[in-house]
């Protein structure tokens, strides 16, 4: 049953990641999906993938894609200022 | 339930392709990409999954006391968690040089500028 | 165009659909008790006392694997650092100092050495319980940008010479190597586990090679992590393009 | 299915699916703040799950989102700052019923472990959940205000 909860929490989360245009909001679902997917990871009975799993879902993987966001986002503001 | 996780597997690459297909910004897709992904990961532990069985891990089991599950597809998927991590990067980098040159991060808009 | 587009994805996408679905009902069921390579590989663990059959698969069994994955991951850290080095028309303009609430920049002081003693202790323990050299490196690194998010860049800067990362990231991936090789001088093969004493069951020195090939890999995956998120905090952070050129 | 893993089940069940909608719905700020809340509803789910199957050794999980969680949030409060700006919703009852769920879930799982190595691993995680939720609701909240640059 845990296996199940959790497959069907992950499917919902990578549906509401796909459906996000905006990617600081995407984000968001996808640091949630990281971390559903280390609970599943350790439902399945494998700590070491959810480990790895939590390591760069939870913080790794969010933190570039906002700073790629944060970079694209301030050239346009800087490219908006010159003309 | 017998093959509910490979069909989650198989949804999760679905839903990350079409994301990727439909996308309308470069930093959504490679997100997109880290959907699609997941789903091989949930495909491989699925696979090497033992009913009633326990991480082969005997730091704190005694071995032969409790069946284990796969530890081989547990390697696969561990490694390429970190790997697909670092190749996120290297796409996201490409984003950033993209935008860099061609000022948008819009697929559509970057075809019409090559004209 | 994207009509045609979206018809040829749907089309596509069901056809994948379909074929997918078939084969899911194909596969052996799913927590079935046949896995023939798994139950030789936890055999082959304990006949060489490592406590975590993972880290065996991943540093012993299939060494030759990791050294592949090591190799992407150092390609692609080498990509970045060549798609995001400071171009010629772009200038480094240092960040305007940030105000952190005070709560959270104890906070992350805190938590800064917990977190990396915890990165080094994943490292460490991982032939024994869950963990190893992939999964501490991401946190030992992690822990180091506490201090961005704590205090702010200029703060990170100052404790982060990024050439040794990049130093050590080399290092630890020549480290991989040499161990490789050093069964080849001995006579036996290529990352082969024979050299060093398997030692005592569950304890930090046992399973031969595999604790230091895991020792290789979490410098590997902590310096790169550094200098992949050093050069993208340089672009989202410094770098400015120059105006009116 | 023992208790311990029933209650993860529910935990993760319940507040898995909360956390889906609030990070998926409304503004940006609330979307923050159910982000927070997923470390502190999977977390205690882990504990659980490790005394449920009898592996003390899976205790190293919930102790590393208990220390990268609100690392994950703190990224997001830093980085979003400009869209948080306006109307930041305290959330406090949420983030004081959180911390309440956690303290009761580390003090069964105390009860139920006894003295020891684990113990102490339990407390640290324990702690390091509910000062981290805390902390990062607290930025949430308005810690950053002012923040700019950096």
């Amino acid at each position: 049953m845990l296996i199940v909860v959790a497959l069907l929490l992950v499917a919902a989360s990578a549906t509401a990641a796909v459906a996000q245009r905006d990617p600081a909001r995407q984000a968001l679902v996808l640091s949630f999906m990281g971390v559903l997917l280390a609970a599943l990871f350790t439902v399945l009975q494998a700590p070491d993938v959810g480990l790895s799993q939590l390591a760069v879902g939870s913080a790794l993987t969010p933190l570039l894609i906002m700073l790629s966001v944060r970079k694209v986002r301030r050239r346009g503001r800087a490219k908006k200022e010159t003309e | 339930m017998h093959v509910l996780p490979y069909l989650v597997a198989a949804y999760l690459f679905l839903t990350g392709c079409y994301g990727l297909a439909t996308s309308r910004n470069l930093i959504h897709a490679v997100g997109c990409l880290a959907v699609c992904q997941s789903a091989t990961y949930v495909l491989l532990l699925a696979v090497g999954y033992r009913d009633g069985g326990t991480a082969p891990v005997f730091s704190d089991i005694r071995p032969g006391s409790r069946p284990v599950v796969d530890p081989v597809v547990q390697a696969l998927t561990l490694t390429d968690i970190v790997v697909g991590a670092t190749v996120t990067a290297l796409l996201l980098a490409l984003v950033l040089q993209i935008a860099k040159r061609h000022g948008t991060v819009d697929p559509d808009e970057l075809r019409e500028l090559r004209g | 165009m994207n009509r045609l587009r979206l018809w040829l994805l749907a089309v596509g996408g069901a056809g994948l659909a379909v074929l997918l679905v078939a084969a899911c009902l194909d596969l052996p069921d799913f927590g079935g008790d046949r896995h023939p390579y798994g139950d030789r590989a936890v055999h082959a663990s304990l006949l060489r006392h490592t406590a975590n059959t993972v880290a065996s698969v991943n540093f012993d069994q299939r060494a030759y694997d990791t050294l592949g994955e090591m190799s992407i991951l150092f390609a692609a850290v080498l990509g970045c650092v060549v798609l995001l080095r400071q171009a010629r028309d772009e200038h480094r303009a240092p960040p305007e100092p940030a105000e952190v609430a005070r709560p959270v920049r104890r906070y992350a002081l805190l938590v800064l050495p917990v977190a990396l003693v915890t990165g080094l202790y994943v490292i460490a323990h991982g032939q024994l319980s869950p963990g190893g050299g992939f999964q501490g490196g991401v946190v030992a690194a992690t822990a180091l940008h506490l201090l961005y998010l704590g205090a702010d860049y200029g703060a990170l800067e100052r404790v982060r010479p990024l050439g040794l990362y990049e130093t050590t990231d080399a290092l630890a991936v020549s480290a991989y190597l040499v161990l490789g090789l050093a069964p080849v001088l001995a006579g036996t093969a290529f990352l082969a586990n024979t050299l060093l004493p398997y030692g005592t069951f569950d304890t930090l020195s046992s399973g031969g090679t595999v604790p230091l090939l895991n020792a290789a890999i979490g410098m590997e995956v902590a310096s790169a992590a550094v200098v992949l998120l050093a050069h993208f905090l340089d672009q989202a952070v410094e770098i400015e393009e120059e105006h009116g050129s | 299915m023992n208790g311990w893993n029933l209650a993860a089940a529910v935990l993760l069940g319940a507040g898995g699916t909360a956390a889906l909608w609030g990070v998926t719905t409304g503004p940006p700020a609330r979307r923050v703040i159910a982000q927070n809340m997923t470390t502190s509803a999977v977390c205690p789910a882990l504990l659980l799950l490790s005394q449920g199957y009898g592996r003390p050794a899976y205790v190293d999980l919930a102790l590393l989102l208990a220390l990268l969680g609100p690392v994950g949030t703190l990224v997001f409060a830093r980085l979003l700052s400009g869209d948080l700006s306006d109307g930041r919703p305290g959330a406090w009852g949420l983030t004081w019923t959180a911390a309440g769920a956690g303290t009761v879930v580390v003090t069964a799982l105390c009860v139920a472990v006894g003295p020891g190595r684990a113990l102490v691993k339990l407390l640290v995680t324990g702690a390091l959940l509910i000062g981290g939720n805390v902390i990062a609701s607290r930025a949430l909240a308005g810690g950053f205000r002012g923040v700019r640059g950096g």
